[in-house]
């Protein structure tokens, strides 16, 4: 479904990614993995077109999407869905949604998502009046997913949902995505090392200094040894 | 004693009113997409001019309703055009913010003097929209007044309704409140700071257009409108529409009051002291956010 | 766009023309005058009265049988390097043997000018001006002024509100002047003749320009209901927004506007709706009727040419021009600067209404046959009504009680 | 940028050659020393610091105010008066920066141009007539610079003009200096981060006042020796005739292009002259001039140049 072929990416100076090679398949979670600051974030939004100085190609549906900016991808099916959550602050909760439909292909479908994601977050239904500003770390998470859902893309880009967030809540995000998932949509979310992620995704990378260091299925990863030394490691 | 103050008071309503349809236009595109507008004043004359062209000019049937309906679309596209010409292609540069500044001073200097090439240096008049007064005894207000205060309050708050209830409207504060974010959901940024561009030279101009008729229209009578939709800005919070409308209204009651307390010569004195009193305590202004 | 594409041409055709021909038989003319800023109305007020005076001349076979050339320097906003820079311009780089100017710098015109020999005129209206000239009067031996100083001026409109048939109903008068040179001095000379005649100045205020929110100081007057209002802003705007909120619920005040009146938008917005308002004009030419048959030629001639009424300025810049041609002719050297000067000095001129005469000071003051012209304004045109010093009823046009007042 | 800066000045230097007689060409020399210095000081402050301070020419008024009324009222020759009026501008721009510094961008704009709006009705106002600003006349008499009896009055202009050089050099090369200074590194620090530059160590709150005060300092001294120079004063100057002219300095010559200014002063001054005629269009030329030179010099004259010539090529990233 999506592929990225010898992939470099750059900040100014600095060289982020180095010759990067991923693809996810139909209906798939795949997960990144490494540790922070080398390069997960950056290989997200590259994908996604949030940066602007990119070499190499990137494929979704078999159309080449290289250097396509996001606010085009969204209305391709490409949805990014921030770790910092990109919220708009001085807005409902309700608004932030309607605004996850902004794009040309979700507004005919959204009445109909946003009826199925306020089921899916029974919690932001409760605050669907409340300023974003005024949520919880975890609510907002929440926020960020469910605005994502609204956008009817078919390809989630996932930037470490699980962040700063209590155990019990994490348990309850990754069930959402795994349900996500399960509805139809393919997701590649970058996390930093957490045991749990093997039991959601179906395939695992590892991004080590801008290089892809493993490649392969949930199963493979836990019987890497040098993956089970920074599982074990944290 | 209170007959006067009451005159005053509602000479500081009618003063407000007409700062608050200026500065919100200047405090959108600030808000939105950080670019500062120099050429603000001269979008005011433009309206002025125009209702002038078709009212005096080619003498429109229909009066000030027709000059409405045939102005406001051409400030929009005047606007929209205008933003993409000049301000959108400097926006990757460096030190962007100084340049939008300079390359919208050199636009008001060549509008302020293609008006005075085009239409002579002297000022131009146009008919009242509404004629007469309204004599409650001790007080009287000219229906002139009532009419600019009611438009402006409604065009503020056709504005706000735009802003909360539309989807153009919600990308505008989208954009304002986080442009990443608003990329991210698919909001074309680049095509809302156009668009609220055109927004803010239509509030400016529907003012030049309704305030022409009471203080005319001159090749450089923009710049009072500059200056004080600026004070009015900074005093109300740089971005926030709410801050601009409160300092509107404050300010246009403190120029009544200090203009008949002290006099004319001290309300610009009174201007600026209030505005750096105001951001010694609160940097950002009334309301305004950093960011 | 017809417009549009004439201005391309125009700028195209100025460029190319921009390095001036020189033609070699001319008497070259300056002319320095705001044409841009804000002062640009008043400039081309002057520009109306020379131009009409250097054709005139140029027709009728020029001066010692060479054509005028006029050469023209934008003093933009009268900042002193651009006054000076105008002179060295015109003076020292063009040589022009003589120069005429309006409002040209309240003083700052007489030392940059005063620095070079050829004939100067200014309309400088200002006692500042007159007292430089008088630090040095043979180094400044070359600079007139077409008009009285602004305490002169001030003091004639004075006499002539004290002079109305018309009953005041009290003693109290609001001054409310610009905050510029000119409006500063008005003011003070009014309060201090108002309070030396028993007066009360129940308001004196000066207000910047741009001013057009009357409110609070109508407010003030509306309390004090003064018998005379004194307005003295030169600049269209401020004056016709003060005059129609005052209308809105008006005093039985004179309206008194002094050099205000003179902007042309004043009769010409306002037409029948500012008739009462009265005013006055230094070296004027009286209205409608002219003093002589010469003059009220003059007058036709003018309206023919820029289809309105002369303005202020426009017959004094063009008087100017003709003073200076006339001793030219008498001389019979435009460049002997000192011989020009000297016959201009102690022989005047006698022009549409009759003899100018330069006083030691070279400045024109208001009297004899070019007195101060005070008019109000009837059936929405300037009308004379008195002429000052001394003062005299004009022909017979009266004075009308203004419909608020009735 | 030095070798740069003394072919311009070199190039003057040698003009009263060609025009020494001619008084108005020598005023127009001396006037574009003049801005020449005014639009380098603004473009230290905002080029370089990075502070949008719109109050260069208040600084100028202030000073050349300032100068005249000392060596008016105080009898303090001239010579020594302008460096008071440049002490007196430092102060107000201390004054001035303290608050600026807490804000940011269009605010600080705002704040500077406050000085620059309220200037006018001070100066003609009672508290101006007060101190001997001649209130709305202005201030007609004022003593030229005098150096060992030399007096330098407009009616030599050859010896104003090289006066002027010198004055222009001297606070040129001060320019100069801070920009290659350690001071120079630290702004354009600031300007790229001000996090990332606090963290290594770059008070941005001391940088940025000394900016301010050695600006306006520089700026008053030369409004100062303005006002000695032409003899007399008025709040004319204050028109916005002059701010946007010294604006289109800064568009010719590029913003931070060090001595951008100085290019850009003379060719504006050329222009303004050669323009002058046109009336009307002069201004409409010119600002239609500035829009297209922003958009298609974003350097300004010096950028151009540097593209020309082929020049080490000086970015913004390659230096942060």
């Amino acid at each position: 479904m999506l592929q990225t072929t010898e992939l470099n990416a750059f900040y100014g100076q600095f060289h982020v990614l180095h010759d990067v090679s991923i693809h996810v398949r139909e209906q798939e979670v795949a997960a990144i993995l490494g540790p922070n600051g080398h390069g997960k974030s950056t290989l997200l939004k590259s994908i996604c077109g949030l940066v602007d100085q990119v070499q190499g190609a990137i494929s979704y549906k078999g159309r080449d999407i290289t250097g396509r900016p996001a606010e085009k991808l969204v209305n391709d099916g490409v949805i990014y869905i921030a770790e910092n959550r990109e919220l708009f602050p001085e807005m409902s909760v309700l608004e932030n949604l309607k605004l996850g439909a902004y794009s040309k292909n979700a507004r005919p479908f959204e009445k109909k998502n946003l009826a199925k994601v306020l089921e899916l977050f029974p919690r932001l239904e409760e605050r669907k009046k409340q300023l974003a500003s005024t949520l919880s770390g975890g609510e907002a998470r929440m926020l960020a997913i469910a605005r994502g859902l609204m956008s009817n893309a078919d390809f989630m880009c996932i930037d470490e949902p699980s962040l700063g967030l209590q155990p019990n809540l994490r348990v309850e995000v990754f069930n959402i995505i795994k349900e996500i998932n399960k509805q139809g949509k393919s997701i590649l979310l970058v996390e930093q090392n957490i045991p749990q992620i093997a039991e959601l995704a179906d395939r695992i990378y590892m991004l080590e200094e801008g290089r892809i260091t493993f490649e392969g299925t949930a199963q493979e990863a836990g019987e890497n040894e040098h993956l089970k030394e920074i599982f074990l490691g944290m | 004693m209170l007959i006067e103050y009451a005159d005053v008071f509602i000479s500081g309503l009618t003063n407000g009113s007409v700062y608050a349809l200026m500065a919100v236009g200047l405090t959108l595109v600030y808000g939105v997409s950080k670019a500062f507008n120099f050429a603000y004043g001269s979008f005011y004359s433009l309206g002025g001019y125009l209702a002038w062209v078709l009212l005096a000019g080619i003498g429109i049937w229909g009066g000030y309703i027709s000059v409405f309906i045939i102005a406001l679309p051409l400030l929009m596209a005047f606007g929209y055009v205008t933003e993409k010409l000049i301000v959108a292609p400097l926006r990757s540069r460096s030190d962007w913010e100084i340049k939008v500044m300079m390359i919208t001073l050199g636009l008001a200097l060549f509008m302020d003097n293609f008006y005075q090439v085009a239409f002579g240096s002297r000022m131009k008049s146009l008919p009242p929209i509404v004629d007469g007064v309204w004599d409650l005894g001790d007080i009287v207000i000219s229906y002139q007044d009532i009419v600019i205060l009611v438009l402006s309050v409604s065009g503020i708050l056709a504005f706000r309704w735009i802003l909360n209830n539309t989807r153009i409207g919600m990308a505008v504060r989208a954009v304002a409140q986080n442009p990443e974010g608003a990329r991210i959901v698919g909001i074309p940024k680049d095509r809302v700071f156009a668009a609220t561009f055109a927004i803010s030279t239509v509030m400016v101009g529907a003012g030049g257009v309704l305030l022409a008729q009471k203080y005319f229209v001159s090749p450089t009578g923009g710049w009072d409108i500059l200056v004080k939709s600026w004070v009015i800005t900074a005093f109300g919070g740089m971005g926030s529409i709410q801050g601009g409308l409160y300092a509107a209204f404050i300010l246009g009651m403190l120029e009544a009051f200090v203009g008949y307390w002290f006099g004319m010569t001290w309300v610009l004195f009174a201007l600026f002291a209030v505005l750096l009193a105001t951001l010694a305590v609160r940097p950002q202004g009334l309301m305004g956010k950093w960011g | 766009m017809k417009k549009l594409v004439s201005l391309i041409l125009t700028i195209t055709a100025a460029l190319a023309l921009a390095v001036p021909a020189m033609a070699a038989d001319t008497i070259k003319v300056g002319v320095p005058l705001a044409m841009t800023g804000a002062y640009t109305d008043t400039g081309d007020n002057y520009w109306k009265g020379i131009k009409i005076a250097i054709d005139e001349i140029n027709a009728s076979g020029g001066l010692l049988g060479k054509q005028l050339e006029p050469v023209r320097f934008d003093t933009q906003e009268f900042a002193p390097e651009r006054v000076m820079q105008g002179a060295d311009y015109l003076c020292g780089k063009m040589k022009v043997d003589s120069v005429h100017a309006g409002w040209a710098g309240w003083g700052q015109d007489v030392r940059a000018y005063g620095k070079y020999t050829a004939p100067f005129f200014a309309d400088d209206g200002s006692q500042s001006a007159v007292d430089v000239f008088n630090q040095d009067p043979k180094k400044y031996s070359n600079i007139y002024q077409l008009t009285d100083t602004d305490i002169n001026q001030a003091s004639s409109m004075f006499r002539v509100l004290m002079a109305l048939p018309y009953e005041y109903p009290n003693k109290k008068v609001a001054i409310i002047t610009a905050d510029d040179a000119w409006g500063t001095g008005v003011g003070e000379t009014l309060a201090k003749n108002f309070k030396k005649e028993g007066w009360k100045v129940a308001l004196h205020e000066e207000v910047p320009y741009g001013t057009r929110e009357w409110g609070p100081i109508l407010t003030r007057i509306r309390k004090a209901k003064p018998a005379i209002i004194h307005l003295e802003i030169v600049s269209a705007q401020e004056v016709i927004t003060f005059f129609r909120q005052f209308m809105e619920s008006p005093t039985k005040s004179i309206l008194s506007y002094g050099y205000s009146i003179v902007p042309r938008e004043v009769v010409q917005t306002m037409g029948t709706e500012a008739d009462g308002i009265i005013g006055e004009v230094p070296t004027a030419m009286p209205t409608p009727i002219a003093p002589t048959p010469e003059a009220q030629a003059w007058v036709e001639n003018f309206k023919k040419i820029w289809g309105h009424q002369p303005q202020a300025g426009s017959w004094a810049a063009y008087s100017g021009v003709k003073a200076w041609a006339a001793a030219v002719e008498a001389v019979g050297d435009a460049k002997d600067h000192a011989a020009v000067c000297k016959y201009i000095s102690t022989k005047g001129y006698k022009g549409e209404t009759g003899w100018w005469k330069w006083d030691e000071s070279n400045v024109m003051r208001a009297g004899g046959d070019v007195p101060i012209g005070h008019y109000q304004v009837q059936g929405g045109e300037l009308v004379t009504i008195f002429t000052d010093p001394p003062v005299k009823p004009y022909k017979d046009f009266k004075f009308q009680t203004p419909r608020w007042c009735k | 940028m030095g070798g740069l800066m003394a072919i311009i000045y070199g190039g003057l230097a040698i003009m009263p050659l060609f025009v020494g007689g001619v008084d108005y060409m020598m005023h127009i020399l001396i006037m574009i020393l003049i801005w020449a210095v005014v639009a380098s000081c603004w473009d230290l402050i905002m080029g370089f610091a990075g502070i949008f301070s719109f109050g260069q020419v208040a600084f100028f008024v202030i000073g050349a105010y300032a100068s005249a009324i000392v060596s008016n009222k105080f009898g303090i020759p001239p010579f020594f008066s302008i460096f008071i009026a440049g002490g007196i501008a430092a102060i107000l721009g201390v004054l001035v920066g303290l608050p600026c510094l807490r804000l940011k961008g269009a605010y600080v704009a705002l704040v500077t141009f406050a000085v620059h709006m309220i200037l006018e009705p001070f100066l003609k106002g009672h508290m101006g007539r007060a101190i001997g600003t001649g209130g709305s006349r202005g201030i007609l008499t004022i003593p030229p610079i005098n150096i060992f009896g030399y007096a330098f009055t407009p009616d030599n202009k050859v010896a104003v003009f090289y006066l002027t050089l010198v004055l222009a050099v001297i606070c040129s090369v001060i320019i100069l200096m801070v920009i290659r200074s350690f001071w120079g590194t630290a702004f354009l620090a600031l300007k790229d981060s001000e996090d990332f530059s606090a963290s290594l160590g770059v008070s941005a709150f001391k940088y940025k006042l000394a900016v301010f005060a050695l600006t306006s300092f520089l700026t008053g001294m030369v409004g100062g020796f303005y006002a000695h120079y032409v003899g007399m004063l008025s709040t004319r100057m204050l028109g916005i005739d002059l701010f946007v002219t010294l604006m289109i300095m800064l568009v010719i010559g590029g913003i931070g292009q060090f001595p951008g200014a100085i290019l850009g002063a003379i060719v504006t001054v050329t222009l303004n002259e050669m323009l002058s005629p046109l009336g009307p269009y002069r201004p409409l030329i010119l600002g239609g001039l500035v829009v297209v030179l922003v958009l298609l010099l974003p350097d300004g004259v010096i950028g151009l140049l540097r593209r020309i010539f082929g020049g080490k090529r000086k970015t913004r990233e390659a230096e942060a």
